[in-house]
């Protein structure tokens, strides 16, 4: 038909239908259970702290391991420690974004009470 | 990349090293190989999930500015919540997650059984979350802690009254505690939405996964369902310290 | 802007005369009309840029004259004209606007303060000498007058476009806006923020009266009883003094001369006490507590009006000495039937 | 038909023997069901098409209904609140189901895995998927409308919609969060199409500038409008349950609720927009026979608005009690959001610089969005300067600019594109003399509707008002007249595209002699678009490219 398929070389490095392709990769039982076995014992770690009183470190401290967590998951059980660096982006995007709306936000909660105008 | 669309799909679709290549029925027309279907699976499932980032985003920088504002209802309003409870439920969701990862690998490695079991598995630490999170609520609707009408400050007013150890709250800030309660079923209760969403879907997929349809290396609904499955942990990593924990004073 | 000030007026009353142009009441009008000429001028001139660009290129380039296009990739020099020059102008029209925002947010010291309480719909001013009007503002010329505004309800906003104002009327906060009239005369007040079914009947006129005629127009109107004096009476009928009796041994602070100090809390942060402070210490007393007291003041949310508060406000920022304070605690032991809100409204011009 | 050196690059096949394509997406399944339950694309674009011009017509009868009103300065025509309910409708229906899917979801669903030489979108169920959300989105919409209305404007202002209105606030609601995921499977489905779905040699900075505008849209799109969801299920808990989030008297902050929704409604200024500059990168670029001036400047600062439309939201409420300190970092960041699109229009003037310029009804449209973009561009500066904002917000000033912005820009830009890619879509050409006549009558209509709303603005002419001071007449009966020129310049297209589905003349595969992909297949396509698998080997808006490939095949035919 009216289409005219150009063909040039197929290893053409202008080729980019799959630039951002990774290799699949098999994470083994066995560090799904290290991964679990970490999760486990910082869920505890951040119970014990939560009766401690460590003043203005508490939710910190929490904040830090529920990050710490999060982290984990998504490295190992969700397996982007072995995927593109489009699906990294993809996540950082996201998170950045939201610290973004929180920031941005804040920048008038805080700033409220310096003064009246 | 001679492409032939007219013909089924003869694609040199490298699955894995250690498996033989094979053509699936799931496979789309509109893709040109089956690596780049799954790969466009994958992407979308994480767009999806930025697009949840955000949806919780908004309720957690909520409970942020209203921490801050009303740090003292958030406290006591925090200490009737059990820690046990959610400390437990906390280890069974992140059990229910871990079969959730063994389960994937199980569709990768095409063991039908495992990957089943694993599956029946995650839905049955599911539900128990579910069950705690059922049983919690129930608590706080008899304490009249449902934000509404029935609402009742009584207990952060007068804390001795109902044998806590307390500090009495002002009249005006104990109303503030219907706002940690309102953040607390809004946000647990949005993340329990997500959860039924889910083990609806893993009904579904068990009795496909049992029918066979996931052990010849079509994994992508498997792996694409963790990942959803992953993230509804994720939110509840965070829900747990911040809603249970960061605002306790230290329990003698 | 190096127009002459003749020309100016001349081109301001012509525009206006034409009803294209709102009247410059305020002092701060001009200012404000200086900065919209500015950005006129640089939308016209844009827009001209861009008509005139397009213009010629087509009548140059149509397929007619030039047949083959020559195929340009860009250029960086031409990509940095147009990415700097906007941004220059679009800088300094940002400086130009925040200057002008100061100027008009920032009330004078001087400014004599009127309070007005936003509802659906309708507005009501209170002059603190107890004057109450319903969608009507009588000011005088020449003076800087600040508004300290609230909402009962929604969201309102109080603009007069004469005087190029506006502030949002917000529920549970006082927000603030201060003119200074310079012609006598009546002009629009509008509420701009939708607020419902009535949103547009919530409108009024703003009288500028020249100083004699001010003092005659407040003298006319007074309903017997300054705002102060409502607030005494509000004071002792709920209790108030017994607590802040201002003696010694008091369960509360005192309150005389605390208006514009700044305050310790048991939390150990500084605040300065201003009429948006002293109405949230009366609502949620527990966030506002003393160094040195104890958190036992009970909230009066849901049991004073706006007007009522207003009324306590204007009390406590007025009060000098606690001699009437422990005055009104003799009279109000001895007058336990005393009304809960003190009559008000006794002159309001208009019901609603 | 064209002559040597004409006016007009339109070159349509001899009509005697041309025929519409045997075989195309239109004609190969039938039935009802056949569109229904598609998985294409193009035929989801065309179900797109015929909804949102549905709702098109019923937001333009309530903006007709408003203008009545307001010919007369007395409240003579309908009552306080039902004219509330006019321009709450007007808004919701606009904004949330003509504005928001309106390129992307018609033409950008239609062109984008055209453009990128794929078969079709990512996830085609999921684009049926969203059409249908969007059917139920409206369905509720009318819903609302038919129980009784719903008074809140298209904002929700707590806590007004949370406390103090009767209506079907929730029903509304639940219509846009519904119509939200609508939007969000979209730009979802865009984004992954133009990450995996390219084809050989079709790099990032060869594709189409349409594609770049609509990936900087998806973006918005996938991370904006979860925070509209979330901020409307909170205000419809609220209003369910009577708990104070946004409550002032119960300790809530009803500024946090404008925070939520400007977070999302500010960069949807942007999903509306960019769509619609995309299409005129191409349109000007093919009846310029000239590459797009500044391709990557015009691509980046897409991707700009994109990025920095995230920071700028907090402009909307510079009155409304934020602290000024961040009204003066927010007003800042809005001056910077404006340079993007002042570039994009100088690159499209520039584009036309030693170019071969013909005046096709899309090219009328195209200059038309430039110079009303420019102004509304240039006016949204007005606004975002702290000072002048002060007297300008919520008056007619702002009325003016955002239509300015979204009905001179968006709107033209996409009755730009519907008329560019018409015989692309159909296979045949409308009437060229009478669609010139609608795109001048829409753009004087136009002028005639909102310059005077701008004087009214200043004068302080407040919106959302239903009557008003009776010497603000002169300028609302201009508007009014505006309005019904406007209204005409509207139709008229409807009637004459729904006459060239059957009469107009045949269109043939490339009528614009345009560069893009989608102009070197047949039209209407085929379903599966190409026959194989396209292999891209020369920049975007290669005139010369196509000048050999034409000469080459007429050689082999001679």
């Amino acid at each position: 038909m009216a289409h005219e398929a150009i063909h040039t070389d197929a290893n053409d490095p202008q080729n980019v239908t799959n630039p951002e392709h990774a290799q699949h990769h098999i994470v083994t039982p066995l560090q799904y259970t290290y991964v679990f076995a970490t999760l486990l014992f910082f869920t505890g770690v951040t119970v014990a702290a939560a009766y401690v009183d460590l003043k203005w470190a508490n939710p910190v401290i929490a904040l830090a391991i529920a990050c710490f967590k999060a982290v984990i998951v998504i490295l190992f059980f969700m397996h982007v420690a072995y995927q593109s660096r489009l699906i990294k982006m993809t996540i950082g995007a996201g998170f950045f974004l939201f610290l973004v709306l929180v920031t941005m936000t804040m920048t008038d909660y805080i700033s409220r009470s310096w003064g009246l105008w | 990349m001679d492409s032939t669309l007219a013909t089924p799909h003869p694609h040199e679709t490298v699955l894995h090293a250690e498996h033989e290549h094979v053509v699936l029925p799931q496979h789309r027309h509109h893709f040109e190989t089956e690596e780049q279907q799954r790969e466009a699976g994958s992407f979308g499932m994480w767009l999806f999930l930025l697009t949840e980032i955000m949806f919780f985003g908004g309720m957690f920088f909520a409970y942020l500015l209203y921490r801050n504002w009303y740090y003292p209802a958030f406290a006591v309003a925090s200490n009737q919540l059990s820690v046990p409870l959610g400390a437990v439920n906390t280890a069974v969701l992140i059990s229910s997650g871990f079969c959730m990862a063994i389960g994937v690998w199980a569709a990768e490695v095409r063991k039908r059984g495992v990957l089943v079991v694993m599956l029946i598995l995650t839905t049955f630490f599911g539900l128990i979350f579910l069950g705690v999170k059922a049983d919690e609520y129930h608590e706080k609707y008899e304490l009249h802690h449902i934000p509404g009408s029935s609402f009742s400050t009584s207990m952060f007013v007068n804390p001795a009254a109902y044998g806590i150890k307390e500090e009495p709250l002002s009249p005006d800030m104990a109303q503030k505690t219907q706002i940690f309660f309102f953040l607390y079923f809004a946000m647990t209760g949005m993340h329990a939405l997500h959860m039924i969403i889910g083990i609806v879907l893993l009904f579904w997929l068990t009795w496909r996964a049992h029918r066979g349809d996931f052990s010849a290396g079509y994994v992508a609904p498997i792996e694409n369902f963790g990942l959803y499955w992953h993230f509804v942990d994720i939110v509840w990593l965070f829900l747990f310290p911040l809603l249970y924990l960061i605002n306790r004073h230290p329990l003698h | 802007m190096g127009l002459s000030p003749v020309l100016w007026q001349f081109m301001v009353k012509w525009l206006h005369a034409s009803a294209l142009f709102p009247a410059e009441a305020s002092g701060i009008s001009p200012y404000v009309d200086a900065l919209y000429f500015f950005l006129l001028l640089m939308t016209v001139v844009g827009t001209a840029l861009v008509a005139v660009l397009l213009l010629v290129f087509s009548i140059r380039y149509r397929r007619e004259k030039n047949p083959v296009a020559t195929q340009v990739e860009g250029s960086t020099l031409l990509e940095a004209t147009w990415t700097i020059i906007p941004l220059a102008i679009f800088l300094v029209t940002f400086v130009w606007g925040a200057l002008l925002y100061f100027r008009i947010y920032n009330p004078p010291a001087n400014a004599m303060n009127i309070y007005v309480v936003g509802k659906q719909w309708m507005w009501k001013a209170e002059h603190p000498g107890g004057q109450h009007e319903i969608n009507a503002l009588h000011v005088p010329m020449g003076q800087p007058v600040q508004l300290t505004m609230i909402s009962q309800d929604v969201f309102h906003s109080f603009s007069i476009p004469d005087f190029r104002i506006k502030r949002e009327v917000i529920p549970g906060r006082y927000s603030t806006v201060w003119f200074e009239a310079t012609q006598a005369g009546t002009y629009h007040l509008f509420c701009t923020q939708y607020c419902g079914t009535q949103h547009s009947g919530m409108v009024g006129t703003i009288t500028v009266l020249t100083p004699d005629d001010y003092k005659k127009w407040l003298q006319q109107s007074t309903s017997g009883m300054s705002l102060a004096q409502n607030g005494e009476r509000l004071f002792a009928s709920m209790g108030c003094n017994s607590c802040h009796s201002g003696n010694a041994a008091a369960r509360g602070p005192n309150l005389a001369g605390v208006y514009g100090a700044k305050l310790t809390l048991t939390d150990g942060s500084q605040m300065l006490v201003n009429d948006a402070y002293l109405r949230d210490a009366i609502l949620n007393p527990s966030q506002h507590v003393t160094a040195g007291f104890a958190p036992i003041m009970p909230t009066y949310q849901g049991q004073i009006s706006e007007d009522g508060l207003i009324d306590l406000v204007e009390y406590i920022k007025n009060m000098q000495s606690n001699y009437r304070v422990q005055q009104t605690q003799v009279t109000a032991e001895s007058d336990l039937a005393a009304p809960t809100t003190p009559p008000q409204g006794t002159n309001e011009t208009v019901k609603p | 038909m064209s002559a040597a050196i004409g006016n007009t690059i339109l070159s349509l096949p001899d009509q005697a023997t041309a025929q519409i394509p045997k075989r195309n997406y239109i004609n190969n399944e039938h039935g009802l069901l056949s569109w229904l339950l598609t998985g294409d694309h193009k035929r989801i674009a065309i179900l797109y098409l015929i909804s949102i011009t549905f709702f098109f017509f019923i937001g333009g009868a309530f903006a007709g209904l408003i203008r009545l009103e307001l010919l007369t300065p007395q409240p003579d025509l309908v009552a306080a609140d039902t004219y509330n309910k006019f321009f709450t409708m007007h808004g919701i229906i606009m904004i949330f189901l003509f504005l928001v899917p309106s390129v992307p979801a018609t033409l950008g669903n239609f062109l984008i895995p055209i453009m990128l030489g794929a078969k079709d979108l990512a996830f085609p169920k999921i684009n049926l998927l969203s059409w249908y959300l969007y059917m139920i989105g409206g369905t509720l919409t009318l819903a609302a409308l038919v129980l009784g209305g719903v008074d809140t404007g298209w904002t929700f202002t707590t806590p007004l919609s949370t406390h103090y209105l009767n209506t079907h606030v929730i029903t509304a609601a639940t219509a846009i969060f519904i119509a939200g995921f609508s939007s969000i499977f979209t730009g979802l489905n865009f984004i992954v199409t133009i990450h995996r779905m390219r084809c050989p040699g079709m790099t990032w900075f060869r594709m189409p500038l349409f594609v770049w505008a609509h990936y900087a849209a998806s973006l918005l799109m996938v991370l904006g409008t979860p925070v509209l969801a979330i901020a409307l299920v909170l205000v419809a808990l609220e209003r369910l349950f009577g708990i104070g989030v946004f409550d002032p008297t119960k300790g809530g902050d009803p500024l946090l609720f404008q925070h939520l929704f400007w977070f999302y409604s500010h960069p949807a200024v942007y999903i509306m927009i960019l769509p619609g500059m995309g299409v005129i990168s191409e349109v000007i670029s093919t009846f310029s026979r000239k590459r797009v001036f500044g391709y990557t400047a015009v691509a980046f600062s897409s991707v700009a608005i994109a990025l920095f439309g995230f920071f700028v939201w907090e402009h909307h409420m510079f009155i409304m009690g934020v602290s000024n300190y961040s009204a003066l970092v927010f007003s800042l960041l809005t001056m910077l959001v404006a340079v993007p699109s002042a570039i994009k229009i100088f690159n499209w003037a520039f584009t036309l610089q030693k170019g071969s310029i013909t005046f096709e009804t899309p090219m009328l449209y195209a200059f038309g969005f430039m110079g009303l973009f420019t102004i509304g561009g240039l006016t949204g500066v007005f606004l975002g300067s702290l000072g002048m904002d002060i007297h300008l917000t919520e008056t007619y000033f702002i009325v003016a600019h955002f239509h300015f912005v979204m009905v001179g820009g968006m709107l033209m830009a996409f009755l730009a594109g519907v008329h560019f890619w018409w015989p692309k879509m159909t296979g045949r050409m409308y009437p060229e003399s009478l669609s010139k006549l609608a795109a001048v009558t829409t753009f004087i209509g136009f002028n005639l509707t909102f310059l005077p709303q701008f004087i009214l603005g200043y004068l302080g002419m407040p919106r959302r008002y239903h009557a008003y001071p009776p010497e603000f007449q002169v300028l609302n009966v201009l508007s009014t007249a505006g309005a019904t020129v406007l209204g005409i310049g509207y139709m008229l297209p409807m009637l004459y595209l729904a006459w060239s589905l059957k009469y107009g003349a045949i269109a043939g595969d490339n009528p614009w002699q345009a560069t893009g992909l989608e102009w070197q297949i047949q039209s209407p396509p085929l379903t599966e678009n190409f026959l194989e698998t396209p292999i891209m080997d020369h920049e975007a808006y290669d005139y010369e490219w196509l000048t050999n490939k034409t000469k080459k095949e007429v050689t082999t035919v001679g």
